[in-house]
């Protein structure tokens, strides 16, 4: 992805350290990241971008900085409440969820009953037993991310 | 200070002796309590000899010779400091405050430094005051044959305790 | 009874400003042993130390005190003066009342106590010195050469025509070293071989040096000045006496499909070979394990196979029945010039190096090494000198270097920088372009160190006149697509990816110690860095010499080095050598560790503490001559005198001469009666 | 040795295929594997990304399931999942505090004693078994024609001292279960890079261009199917292939390595459910058949005449070191470039 990103890892690594928060969070460059890992497993020094972009986007997110493409960060949003909700992932209720959220209805709307037939799309989401316990557990960790217990930066 | 104390300096020959005419060059004016003697390196000092400095009345005594990994010899100030490991549990069970004694190291160009380890060891000392129970330091007091303890008995807990860092000064 | 004799020096003022000089010389005279007292203006000028001989011949002194300066400024004058009147130098010590008294207190008063107290306890010292004799410890004027790169050619030829003997021993079959598989060299662009080959035959006439190839150091006892080696004279199958480098043998070797060492794996050699044609000595070496005949014996086929090149050679120089032999050869000095290997990074992984897969080198031809384009670029190599890539033998129209491969990267391969790389990429982009003119040279880098004597300006040529195309920047991947080779990297400076289609990738692959060095150095007790290179005594002062008397190092075996700097160092380790050479005799300081075999109770705790692993152990015999234990024996060639020794010897049985206990406690007495 | 399963989301949605499979052919090596009780998402891909803790809370909370209910190893078939689960376990054990900030937000005993398994390091392990059962078959071998390439992506191999069990440039796993099964690893460029991974649906356009150089360069390596161990990268290179092929382009059919496993293993193509995918297996599936009839035929003439030969040969008494020095002059090894110039 390195290429679409308009700040490359490198880059990113540069500004953090030079603390340029405005370039880090300026553009959608640390939502690019797939964690491929891929400069991390090549850094001649042993740098660690992929842990340092996944800090910074935990960043971005509890302090409302940086513009996440609208659509990414509906993903993850979407992802995220899906398990809060039932313990697992409902890859429909994640893609419906995510069409209203990012608004790029129409995509994948033809291939999904292409899924269903392949039987690949279980229409009723699984809600395991303990789904509250994993809702609990992201609410433990939001607020010790809130509280700031986190070790980031 | 009324009170001028005895400072006897054991240095050894190649860093903390050349330090001290380092200093000498330098014209850094300092205490002039204490007496230097010198020798090969820090590794040559049998801690009797320290035994034997207060026994003849000297109220402190310091010990300096080269960085640990500069010493002139590879490793003489390596087993020195850990025979210091062992001096230190001896200088309480002998009734001699450690105070006294300043352990230090003081490279060939850090004439600066010895300055203040002279000046902060003599103040130390004069705040102690004098050191009057030599004459119950045993031994005979011409040749200080005392059999030494063997240095290498206590080693192992000496290694754990760090004596040159502990009284280090003039950092 | 002593008669110690006081001279008191003013240094001009430097010393009588603030210290009463004629005070310490009344004070000093009337201290017990005291014979004779006096101070003077310039104690250490011509007429000054003529009143010291003077008083010692007069007063016949045992003992001299001089108060003035440190003894590190004229304790070596002084005691000559004494030597010159008689008195045994060592009975000769200095007080310092300059430096550590008259320089650093303002207090006349003071100051001048303190000389005294300076002065008695000097006196008082002098009274238990004992006439010392200098240590003398006879040379053995051959040296030991290990290794015979070019920094081995240069210190065996350097020592050799300062007119010592010289031993080179050499592992491989020839001399000659990396050195003789380079093209051309930097930044001069002369042919390697050309001025390496005279050299090479210099050495093999040389009428003081005796030549090992094929050989290695098994084992090194002794100390500096008396060394004895062993070495292992592997067997070569050939006769060297016999043999008179036909080639015949060669001609006849069936099995010709062996990838060739010389050239890096780029050509082919026979199973019995010399490496290269201007091999010294010219004398083939029969590779055991690729020759049919031992191949065979291996598979347990009892019938002799093969026996091409015996039958061939007219001098029957061929012997498959050789076996290792072992010569011994007393010498005074070691120098180490083993050099380097290049660091492969291939698929295996020496222990701690994770090596580079996404360079593919080993899998795909066209990636190549530095030695290997050098083994292409060469008159003398495969392609005798046209730059053919590896895998179609076409001529590479697009050539990517990629610099610090393994260096100066700590997380995959080594931390430190290889040095030599930036200067022979950019030689190799000009080699290139030199022979083929319409092609492109893409050098990937990270820096550019081209510190050296026109180093900066050779690699400017590369990029200016040569018109090579630098990119700062690491390549991040190499896969071979279809008959290009593809390279990912990064271009930081214009900040975007580059995707090169290239013909052929050169790697500057990082500088590494030879593989056994551990082993070796273990042999010769001398230390080595995590990485392998050898330890220098000091990276300033001492880079020749090691931390083991008499044994010095050179070239690449020490740091990544290039040839002018390892020249350098052989010559250096040849002034060494010679100059360690220049006396029939060692002379030492006698201030040296002596142990009283009488009380000594054999503990070795010495031992344990010597730096220089001088403690040797001694039988003792009761009267019927019969061992009835073992006790220390200090050897004075090898002891530096620090003393650690006598401060752990839990029976007192060791003396540092000049520094005994009584001395020292004579000192701290003398010191009681202030 | 207990083995614990953990499917993952996906295994019982977009990728049910592979559960199919693995659950198929696990009896048939003798593996036994019971699925966590109550598991729950490992927060692949989102967690991480917004939140360090949860991203190895999640896991965590699963591995300590696996704990309590007796496992001393899970098996994680997903590799995002194996990624996540092995990434939690090793923070755990080195990240300063982690620990105690993982226990407090699970409120269970966690002891961090589970190891976490790749069915490709699963399947690595078996490769002799798979190579026996796949000999001791009757009917020709179907995959002896194939021509496959391993894809492994990012997060099988990716950062190596979590994952560990193979080189993270130049793995080499996957190929040795492809040819336990009979078929031919390829050998290509592509094995380790990113496919587009969870942007699948937030940024197609990226999925797209990156997954098309990887088909491009299997099929340029004469792959005639890609496998793969991830349920990510397959709905990327089967899901979107449509997206990606162009005129002309025979579609690339994307395996599970269990599938072909599986079909190594001869089992229907319906229980490992083949039947499942966008790009359509049978066509690939039929020509293998065929050719593999063929060649067995071919062969079965071949090993007639081989056995004349070997009986002829047998008389000769010399013949083995002609043989061994032939061997000798076609030795291919080149030296390693270290071995070059003389030291002592």
């Amino acid at each position: 992805m390195g290429r679409e990103m308009p700040l490359p890892p490198h880059d990113i690594m540069r500004a953090v350290i030079n603390n340029r928060r405005d370039r880090v969070f300026g553009d959608e460059s640390i939502w690019l990241c797939l964690t491929c890992e891929t400069c991390s497993a090549r850094c001649p020094n042993g740098c660690d971008p992929a842990r340092v972009i996944d800090a910074l986007r935990e960043l971005a997110v509890s302090e409302g900085v940086s513009p996440s493409p609208r659509n990414v960060r509906a993903f993850h949003q979407a992802f995220l409440d899906q398990i809060k909700f039932s313990g697992r992932l409902f890859e429909v209720g994640l893609v419906l969820d995510y069409k209203l959220r990012s608004g790029d209805l129409l995509k994948d709307v033809a291939n999904a009953p292409a899924m269903l037939v392949r039987g690949k799309l279980p229409v009723k989401p699984a809600r395991i037993a303990g789904h509250g316990d994993v809702r609990r557990i992201i609410e433990a960790c939001e607020r010790e991310r809130t509280a700031g217990g986190g070790e980031l930066t | 200070m009324d009170f001028q104390p005895r400072i006897t300096a054991f240095v050894c020959n190649w860093c903390t002796y050349t330090g001290a005419d380092l200093a000498g060059t330098s014209r850094l004016q300092m205490a002039a309590n204490v007496r230097i003697i010198r020798l090969p390196c820090t590794g040559r000092i049998d801690h009797m000899f320290i035994v034997k400095a207060f026994e003849r009345g000297a109220d402190g005594v310091i010990v300096s010779g080269c960085h640990p990994a500069d010493c002139h010899y590879t490793a003489g100030n390596y087993h020195a400091r850990r025979r210091f490991g062992v001096f230190r549990e001896l200088m309480d069970f002998m009734g001699i405050d450690p105070r006294r004694v300043t352990f230090s190291w003081v490279s060939a160009s850090e004439g600066v430094k010895w300055k203040d380890v002279v000046n902060e060891t003599v103040a130390r000392v004069a705040e102690l005051g004098p050191f009057d129970a030599y004459h119950e330091l045993a031994g005979d007091t011409i040749t200080g044959g005392e059999p030494a303890p063997d240095p290498f008995e206590a080693a192992g807990g000496a290694e754990t305790s760090d004596p040159l860092e502990a009284h280090e000064v003039g950092r | 009874m002593a008669r110690i004799g006081v001279f008191v020096c003013h240094c001009g003022e430097n010393i009588a400003r603030t210290v009463d000089c004629a005070r310490v010389v009344e004070e000093l005279k009337s201290h017990p042993g005291v014979v004779h007292s006096e101070d003077y203006k310039y104690m250490c000028s011509d007429p000054g130390q003529a009143l010291v001989r003077k008083a010692i011949e007069e007063n016949d002194l045992t003992g001299v005190v001089v108060c003035a300066c440190s003894p590190h400024m004229h304790e070596k004058t002084f005691r000559g003066a004494a030597a010159k009147a008689g008195l045994n130098p060592f009975l000769c010590e200095m007080a310092n009342i300059r430096e550590h008294c008259s320089w650093i207190h303002e207090d006349r008063g003071e100051a001048t106590d303190k000389a005294i107290d300076i002065g008695r306890t000097i006196i008082e010292k002098v009274k238990h010195n004992v006439p010392l004799e200098t240590i003398r410890i006879p040379v053995t004027k051959r040296a030991l050469v290990i290794g015979g790169g070019i920094a081995g050619i240069q210190a065996a030829l350097d020592i050799a025509d300062g007119g010592a003997e010289v031993v080179l021993v050499e592992k491989e079959s020839s001399i000659g070293g990396h050195m003789s598989q380079l093209s051309e060299t930097f930044p001069t662009l002369d042919c390697s071989q050309c001025i390496l080959t005279p050299r090479m035959v210099e050495v093999l006439q040389h009428p003081r040096i005796k030549l090992h190839s094929y050989s290695e150091l098994e084992s090194l006892e002794g100390y500096i000045g008396n060394f004895k080696a062993t070495i292992r004279k592997k067997a070569r199958s050939v006769d060297e006496d016999l043999c008179n480098g036909c080639g015949d043998c060669q001609a006849a070797c069936p099995s010709r499909k062996i990838a060739s060492e010389f050239d890096a794996g780029t050509g082919k050699r026979s199973a019995i070979y010399v490496p290269f044609p201007q091999a010294v000595p010219n004398i083939p070496v029969l590779d055991r394990v690729n020759c049919t005949r031992f191949k065979a014996k291996r598979k347990g086929i009892e019938k002799d196979v093969c026996g091409k090149c015996q039958e061939a050679c007219l001098k029957g120089a061929i012997d498959y029945e050789q076996e290792d032999s072992f010569v011994t050869e007393d010498v005074g000095a070691v120098v180490v010039a083993t050099g380097f290997q290049l660091y492969s990074i291939g698929r295996d992984q020496p222990a701690g190096l994770k090596g580079y897969g996404e360079y593919g080198y080993g899998d795909v031809p066209d990636v190549i090494d530095g030695m290997q384009f050098e083994r292409l670029a060469s008159a003398s190599g495969p392609t005798g000198g046209e730059i053919l890539r590896p895998s179609d033998g076409k001529p590479p129209k697009t050539v990517v270097f990629v610099q610090c491969v393994g260096s100066r990267d700590p997380e995959k391969g080594i931390p430190y920088c290889s040095k030599i790389c930036c200067m022979y990429t950019a030689k190799h982009t000009m080699l290139y372009k030199n022979k083929m003119h319409d092609g492109k040279a893409i050098v990937f880098y990270m820096d550019i160190r081209a510190g050296g004597k026109g180093y900066d300006e050779f690699t400017r040529r590369a990029i200016e006149d040569d018109g090579a195309q630098y990119v700062r920047g690491r390549v991040s991947r190499i896969y071979r697509d279809g008959d290009v080779v593809k390279v990912w990297g990064f271009d930081t400076l214009s900040g975007e990816q580059v995707v090169v289609d290239a013909d052929m990738v050169v790697l500057a692959t990082a500088m590494r110690p030879q593989p056994g060095i551990a082993e070796l150095a273990q042999k010769l007790s001398i230390s080595y860095d995590e990485h392998g290179f050898i330890n220098e005594a000091h990276p300033k002062l001492r880079p020749v010499e090691t931390n083991t008397a008499g044994i010095y190092i050179a070239g690449a075996c020490q740091a990544p080095r290039d040839i002018p700097e390892s020249v350098a160092m052989a010559s250096a380790t040849a002034a060494k050598v010679l100059g360690l050479f220049s006396a029939d005799e060692l002379e030492r300081e006698p201030t040296v560790a002596l142990v009283n075999e009488q009380t000594c109770i054999g503990c070795f705790s010495c031992e344990q503490v010597c730096p220089y692993g001088a403690i040797e152990h001694v039988d003792v015999c009761d009267v019927e001559g019969h061992i009835c234990g073992v006790v220390a024996r200090v050897n004075p060639g090898i002891c530096q005198g620090c003393g650690t020794c006598v401060a752990v010897c839990p029976s007192k049985s060791v003396e540092l001469q000049g520094f005994t206990d009584e001395q020292i406690y004579a000192e701290i007495n003398a010191l009681g009666s202030w | 040795m207990s083995l614990g399963y953990y499917p993952g989301c996906s295994m019982h949605g977009t990728s049910r295929e592979y559960d199919e499979s693995l659950k198929a052919i696990a009896p048939a090596l003798g593996v036994t594997m019971t699925e966590i009780d109550d598991w729950c998402c490992c927060g692949a891909s989102s967690a991480h990304a917004a939140d360090h803790l949860l991203g190895v809370a999640l896991p965590a909370r699963n591995l300590a399931l696996a704990e309590a209910q007796g496992h001393d190893e899970v098996l994680a078939p997903c590799a995002a999942c194996f990624n996540r689960l092995a990434g939690a376990r090793h923070a755990v054990a080195n990240e300063p505090g982690m620990a105690a900030r993982v226990q407090a937000v699970l409120e269970r005993p966690f002891a961090n004693s589970v190891a976490v398994r790749s069915v490709v390091e699963l399947l690595l392990g078996l490769a002799p078994t798979i190579e026996e059962q796949v000999a001791a078959r009757l009917e020709p071998n179907q995959l002896g024609e194939l021509s496959i390439a391993a894809y492994y992506g990012c997060l099988l191999v990716r950062p190596a001292e979590i994952t560990g069990f193979d080189d993270s440039e130049r793995p080499s796993s996957m190929e040795s279960v492809i040819a336990a099964c009979g078929a031919r690893p390829v050998d290509w460029n592509m094995a380790v890079e990113c496919c587009g991974g969870a942007f699948s649906v937030s940024r197609t356009s990226s999925v797209v261009r990156l997954s098309r150089a990887i088909i491009d360069d299997a099929r340029s390596h004469g792959a005639q199917a890609i496998v793969v161990a991830c349920p990510l990268c397959h709905s990327n290179l089967d899901f979107r292939q449509a997206a990606m092929t162009r005129r002309g382009e025979e579609p690339m059919p994307i395996l599970f390595i269990t599938q072909l496993v599986g079909l190594a293993l001869g089992l229907p193509a319906e229980t490992l459910g083949l039947g499942r995918h966008f790009v359509a297996t049978e066509p690939l599936l039929t020509q293998l058949k065929a050719l593999a009839a063929a060649r067995a035929a071919a062969d079965a003439a071949k090993a007639a005449a081989a056995a004349e030969k070997a009986a002829a040969r047998a008389a000769a008494s010399d013949r083995p070191v002609v043989a061994a020095s032939a061997a000798a002059a076609s030795d291919p090894a080149p030296a390693p470039p270290s071995a070059g110039g003389g030291d002592a």
